[in-house]
């Protein structure tokens, strides 16, 4: 398969997860689609890897997975704060960074 | 998954596979009647009563071996309720998610080397995977998602408790449970299930006696990844009615049933793959075995008996365990899971390697 | 041909999944969409021949990350209320159209620009073995690293979700 | 390999004790005994192959710490006999004292950060000993500074410690500072700071010019200011008094044996520059003249039973700095090693003393000890015979060198001498007056503690009995040739640090009396009277205090009033130093602290800060605090920047 193929689907699987990031009000789903665009991220890897023939890409796949289960951890346990703290875990309720 | 090219031609390969799939398929929808059976008349012979022995035709009453028949027939034709409030897309989504990784799982088992059809090698594992056991641990973690769903979807507080519950436990255990095979793979320096039984085709090589530990954690492991006495806490009767599926009837119902039986056969036939030496009979090597029989079919025959009846030793376990161990205590399953398999698992991934390291 | 065959299947569901992730209403739902999308994604893994990476990414992802996810939404167990979204107003939709258009401009600019040409990308040989070689040569020091990170994550998060005394 | 055994096994103690703070007394103990008394085992064989004839230093470097330009510092460590006797008396007396801290600190809750304190200034002095380069023995010298200061405030809740302990840090800090300049100096000149090649430098030099000699002076009396501070000579030796407050195992240990002889180790590690500046060295002489006589007088009538240790140590430190002035590095190193041994006697036998008295120091209230502490009044009377130079002790040997050189001083060696000897006399009185009021006459105590009142722990005695033996017999490595000849024995210790101490080639000339001979008549003459005199004033100090405080002293002591008070307030030394120092720096900062900084610094910086809150208050208005706005922003920013690139 071209290699462009993939690249494309990882543009799409990105895009769905900017989009995400950008219009979800629910903070659960901005997190999910934060691990979209990690997985769009280790598609490049993945198919970089295979296409140069340089296993790198695979070892750059295992961090990014590692980083992306630290996120998700330490993100939902916030989720649970917020959730116990404030009842609610709309985002536009959170405007703490207006000082 | 990594599908090995084999040097077998297209259409033979396929017609191959196919066959193997369906063998597959129709063993594992062989395995819960025949559980059926067992679950009621072994827990029978302990208690000294008689047990189901009234189901037959004529005369015939075979033990009441056709009882798990009319179990079957029972649980198909049985009407099917689907409660209000329930999420309908995965309430019926949720026995899929719990029977399909169990077939997945057994699609990537070896029953044994080869057998010879017309001049043609054919492997007996349906799915070839070189991560061997890496996508039995995957696809034994996908388990989860059809308790969580299922229990998710039926809008109860018992299914939601039963699900968080079973999940957490299977989660928790899935851990030890890599972690005991770790050792396996250092041992026999392959992730390749098939490579690992060739590895023990010598009596002293079974990974019983090079990884003793190994085959305890993961014993353990075992029975609490297919949520089973004495870790059946998910599904605790005087506890959650019967925890996740309580709502579940008829077809579904069975599904789940498929789904728990064929995931305990399937470890069973792991257990007897990885620390049994597989095909292997305990002091006749496979050489000689064809010498014997003069035949690599009928030996692969033989191996394809032996392992059964090593993984049906597992299963009569399963059930002998429940009826002697009582159940444990949800702070106590975890502790066990964390803070002694766990450390255990991973001094024994230590240890192994610092032997093997030494060139022991 | 039936290489064609498999990727454009499993890019198909994928793009359906993705989409599917950021779009429907019931987190579970979404949760779902993405365990799919993942697993499709092993596939695509494996189907280049990253077997290994394929397998950790089940493991890891579908097996934990988005079990943990599914978790959360089970315990917080958000009311109809919660889910709904407020009506899109007009400026996010002008946003949505320009970064569609925005990342279809770069996407289009970034393969034009690639030199590679069509050249078919092979399957990669078995190779979990080297990828273990240049995993704890090359990468030690990352790897090592990359554990203490996890280590803090774990402490962290439950730092954060325990209840308050 | 060994020395890398040597420095990291104290270490390795410290780090225990002070991370790990094990509760149990016994197992800090232990850990802390380990740590030095290992490092000494491995030290000896160290030793032992500088031993053999000829035997060459070597240097070991374990990696390279500061590079810039041509500036190349190694950590890098040097083994030759010098350091190789410095090494045996640091690790040595320490595990010795080591032993006996644990009985001293028994009566303490936990001794784990006292113990991890005492290994890490047995480490910082191996460093400072085995540095290499100037830098390496600066950390070394500040780590020991760090340690003293620490543990002069050990018990830092009790108030006049813990200032006692600050007041040590900022008096060294004088001295340091000086250090440094030298250290500056010396790079600036010779573009190097290890010791090896400033000495090949150096004996390369056939004569010498102007500029290097001023320079050299320079640096040696930068370098000296540095020796003060940590020698405690004068005027720098204020902190030591106080630093009495410390534990006193402390005070044997650093205030005593060890740390205050840094200075004098490094003068004689730097040996090749004193002898190309001797205009320096005049001074070096010259200050530790005085201060041996000056803080013998103080002795003289101090009550304080550490108080009189440490004029005495002053005092002998005096005698140290004098011998280096003369030339005679190698008898201020015999010296050292001698007053190392029996300094830290007295120390531990007065601690003794304190710990039987339950922690009180006046000797006035002591008295007729001699019943009670049997032990210790058998070490302690020979370590103050050993002091005050009675023939045949160490002390007799290694004084009467520093005297002798001193006086065969061309020019002013005889005032020198005159100096010396005088210091010797009030030795002799003040040491025996301090036996006498300690451990003859009647006791003075209350009825109390003369009750409680019994010889000390073995874990405390048996150091002081290996230290007593030192006392008696280490002299015997120096005896002076004249002497040695008439015994048949030959002076050990001279010969053996010759290869490392001489005198470089352009100062020849000027050194060349160190190689006169004089007429051995003189010679048993002046060590004769030099005997005569001290042991004169000892038996008139026996006779007047050998029962205590009697009416006759006190009417003396009234009879002589301002000259006692003089002595007794120390010069008023310290109140001198404050009325002149102290207080104007207090106002000063004072000024510093209320106009300066509170009004003109605080006072812009609050200016400034308002006027940005006030503008960014007027900018503000388009932060809304919604995440996904600033998502927006970003990303749209972000894409517009890309492609402005590809574009």
């Amino acid at each position: 398969m071209p290699i462009e193929y993939y690249f494309s689907l990882a543009l799409v699987m990105f895009l769905c997860g900017v989009c995400g990031v950008l219009f979800r009000r629910n903070i659960l789903f901005v997190l999910m689609s934060i691990e979209l665009m990690l997985n769009a991220v280790n598609l490049v890897f993945v198919s970089g890897s295979t296409f140069l023939k340089n296993l790198d890409g695979q070892i750059m796949v295992f961090f990014v997975i590692t980083v992306a289960a630290c996120e998700a951890a330490v993100g939902l346990a916030m989720v649970i704060a917020l959730f116990r703290r404030y009842g609610t875990i709309k985002s536009e309720f959170f405007r703490i960074l207006r000082g | 998954m990594g599908l090995t090219s084999s040097e077998l031609p297209f259409i033979v390969d396929l017609i191959a596979t196919l066959s193997k799939i369906v063998v597959v398929f129709l063993i594992g929808l062989n395995v819960p009647p025949i559980m059926l059976w067992v679950e009621r008349r072994v827990p029978a012979l302990m208690q000294r009563r008689r047990g189901p022995n009234r189901v037959g035709f004529f005369k015939w009453r075979l033990w009441g071996l056709f009882q798990a028949v009319a179990d079957a027939i029972k649980l198909i034709f049985k009407e099917e309720a689907v409660p209000a409030m329930a999420n309908k897309w995965f309430f019926h989504l949720g026995p899929v998610f719990s029977v399909f990784p169990a077939f997945l799982v057994l699609s990537a088992m070896p029953f044994g080397e080869y057998i010879e059809v017309m001049g043609y090698q054919i492997s007996l594992v349906a799915v070839q995977v070189n991560v061997g056991f890496l996508f039995i641990l995957a696809m034994a973690g996908m388990a989860i998602y059809g308790v969580a769903l299922s229990g998710w979807a039926s809008t109860s507080k018992y299914t939601l408790l039963g699900a968080l519950r079973a999940s957490a436990q299977m989660i928790s255990y899935e851990i030890p449970l890599g972690l005991s095979l770790i050792p396996i793979a250092l041992v026999y320096n392959s992730l390749d299930l098939t490579e690992i039984v060739k590895g023990q085709s010598h009596f002293w090589q079974w990974g019983i006696f090079l990884s003793p530990l190994s085959f305890i954690i993961f014993l353990v492991c075992m029975f609490a990844e297919t949520n089973r006495t004495p870790f059946d806490l998910a599904e605790a009767e005087s506890e959650l009615v019967v925890g996740f599926h309580t709502e579940y009837g008829s077809t579904k119902f069975a599904a789940f049933f498929l789904g728990e039986y064929v995931s305990m056969f399937a470890l069973s036939l792991l257990c007897s793959i990885l620390f049994f030496g597989g095909w292997h009979l305990p002091l006749l090597s496979r050489e000689n075995l064809i010498n014997l029989t003069g035949s690599v079919n009928l030996a692969a025959l033989v191996g394809v008996g032996v392992l059964f009846l090593k993984a049906a030793f597992f299963m009569f376990l399963y059930v002998w365990v429940r009826w002697t161990v009582p159940r444990f205590r949800y702070d106590q399953l975890m502790k066990l899971g964390w803070k002694f398999l766990l450390p255990l698992g991973l001094a024994n991934i230590a240890v192994t390697a610092g032997i093997l390291a030494l060139n022991f | 041909m039936s290489d064609q065959l498999v990727f454009w299947g499993l890019a198909g569901f994928i793009t359906l999944s993705s989409v599917a992730v950021v779009t429907v209403r019931n987190p579970v739902t979404a949760a779902v969409a993405l365990v799919i999308n993942l697993f499709l994604l092993a596939g695509v893994y494996a189907f280049q021949g990253a077997d290994f990476v394929a397998a950790i990414q089940i493991i890891v992802y579908t097996g934990a990350i988005v079990v943990l996810f599914l978790f959360v939404i089970m315990i917080l167990n958000l009311d109809p209320e919660h889910l709904r979204s407020p009506r899109p107003r007009i400026w996010e939709h002008l946003v949505l159209g320009v970064v569609i258009a925005g990342f279809a401009y770069i996407g289009y600019r970034f393969l034009d620009s690639l030199d590679v040409g069509k050249v078919a990308s092979n399957r990669l040989p078995d190779n979990t073995y080297d990828v273990a070689m240049i995993l704890f040569s090359n990468y030690l020091w990352p790897f090592e690293i990359v554990s203490i990170l996890i280590l803090l994550a774990i402490v962290g998060s439950v730092a954060i979700a325990k209840k308050p005394k | 390999m060994l020395i890398w055994l040597v420095l990291l096994f104290p270490l390795v103690g410290a780090v225990w004790n002070g991370l790990l703070l094990p509760r149990h007394k016994l197992l800090s103990h232990s850990i802390a005994v380990a740590g030095v008394g290992l490092s000494f085992l491995a030290a000896l064989p160290l030793f032992v192959s500088l031993l053999g004839e000829g035997a060459a230093g070597s240097v070991h470097l374990a990696f390279s710490w500061i590079q810039a330009g041509d500036l190349d510092i190694g950590m890098e460590f040097v083994v030759d006999r010098l350091s190789g006797v410095m090494l045996l008396i640091v690790t040595g007396i320490g595990s010795l004292i080591h032993i006996y801290a644990g009985g001293y600190m028994n009566e303490e809750k936990t001794t784990a950060r006292f113990f991890s304190y005492l290994n890490l200034f047995i480490f910082m002095m191996l460093l400072l000993v085995l540095g290499n380069n100037m830098l390496v023995m600066f950390i070394g010298w500040e780590g020991v500074g760090l340690c003293s200061y620490l543990l002069i405030g050990y018990w830092y809740t009790h108030k006049p410690n813990a200032v006692a302990g600050m007041k040590a840090f900022v008096v060294n800090r004088i001295g340091d500072f000086g250090f440094l300049i030298g250290i500056f100096l010396t790079y600036k000149m010779f573009g190097t700071l290890s010791f090896s090649q400033l000495h090949e430098v150096l004996a390369g030099q056939e004569s010498l010019s102007p500029a290097l000699t001023s320079g050299l002076t320079a640096i040696g009396i930068c370098l000296f200011i540095g020796a003060c501070g940590k020698s405690a000579q004068l005027p720098l030796y204020v902190w030591l008094p106080d630093a009495m407050a410390g534990p006193t195992p402390v005070s044997a240990l650093i205030h005593a044996a060890t740390m205050v002889t840094a200075g004098i180790y490094m003068m004689t590690r730097l040996h090749f520059i004193y002898y190309l500046a001797p205009s320096a060295l005049m001074l070096v002489a010259f200050v530790g003249g005085a201060t041996a006589l000056f803080a013998a007088t103080i002795a003289l009538v101090q009550n304080d039973i550490k108080k009189v240790l440490a004029y005495s140590t002053v005092s002998q430190l005096g005698y140290m700095v004098l011998a280096c002035g003369v030339g005679a590095f190698d008898a201020g190193v015999f010296h050292l090693l001698t007053h190392a041994c029996f300094k830290a006697l007295l120390f531990l036998g007065a601690g003794s003393v304190i710990v039987a008295l339950h922690h009180k120091q006046d000797m006035q209230e002591m008295g007729g000890l001699k019943k009670y502490l049997p032990i210790t009044h058998a070490v302690f009377l020979v370590a103050v015979l050993a002091i005050i130079g009675f023939p045949g002790l160490s002390g007799f040997f290694s004084k009467d060198e520093i005297l002798w050189r001193a006086f065969s001083f061309p020019g002013v060696g005889w005032v020198l001498w005159l100096m010396g000897l005088f210091a010797a006399m009030c030795t002799a009185f003040y040491m025996v007056r301090l036996l006498c009021l300690t451990f003859y006459g009647k006791n003075r105590s209350d009825e109390h503690t003369r009750h409680h009142l019994h010889e000390t722990s073995s874990v405390m005695w048996a150091p002081l009995v290996v230290l007593a033996f030192l006392s008696i017999f280490i002299g015997y490595l120096g005896i002076p040739p004249f002497l040695a000849e008439a015994f048949h024995g030959s002076n050990l210790f001279s010969p053996f640090l010759s290869s490392v101490i001489q005198v470089p080639p352009a100062g020849e000339v000027y050194w060349s009396f160190l190689h006169e001979h004089h007429s051995e008549a003189l010679e048993w003459s002046l060590m004769g009277a030099s005997t005569l005199l001290a042991l004169g004033s000892a038996s008139f100090a026996f006779i007047l205090y050998r029962n205590g405080p009697t009416p006759f002293l006190q009417e003396r002591k009234e009879a002589f009033a301002s000259v006692y008070r003089t002595l007794y307030n120390k010069y008023w030394v310290d109140e001198l130093y404050d009325r002149i120092i102290v207080r104007p720096l207090k106002e000063m900062s004072e000024f510093l602290w209320r106009v300066v900084d509170l009004g003109i610094i605080n006072g812009g910086l609050n200016v400034l800060g308002q006027s940005l809150m006030f503008l960014s208050g007027v900018t503000s208005f388009q932060m809304t605090g919604s995440l996904h706005r600033y998502a927006v922003v970003f990303i749209l920013g972000l894409m517009g920047l890309v492609v402005l690139v590809i574009v």
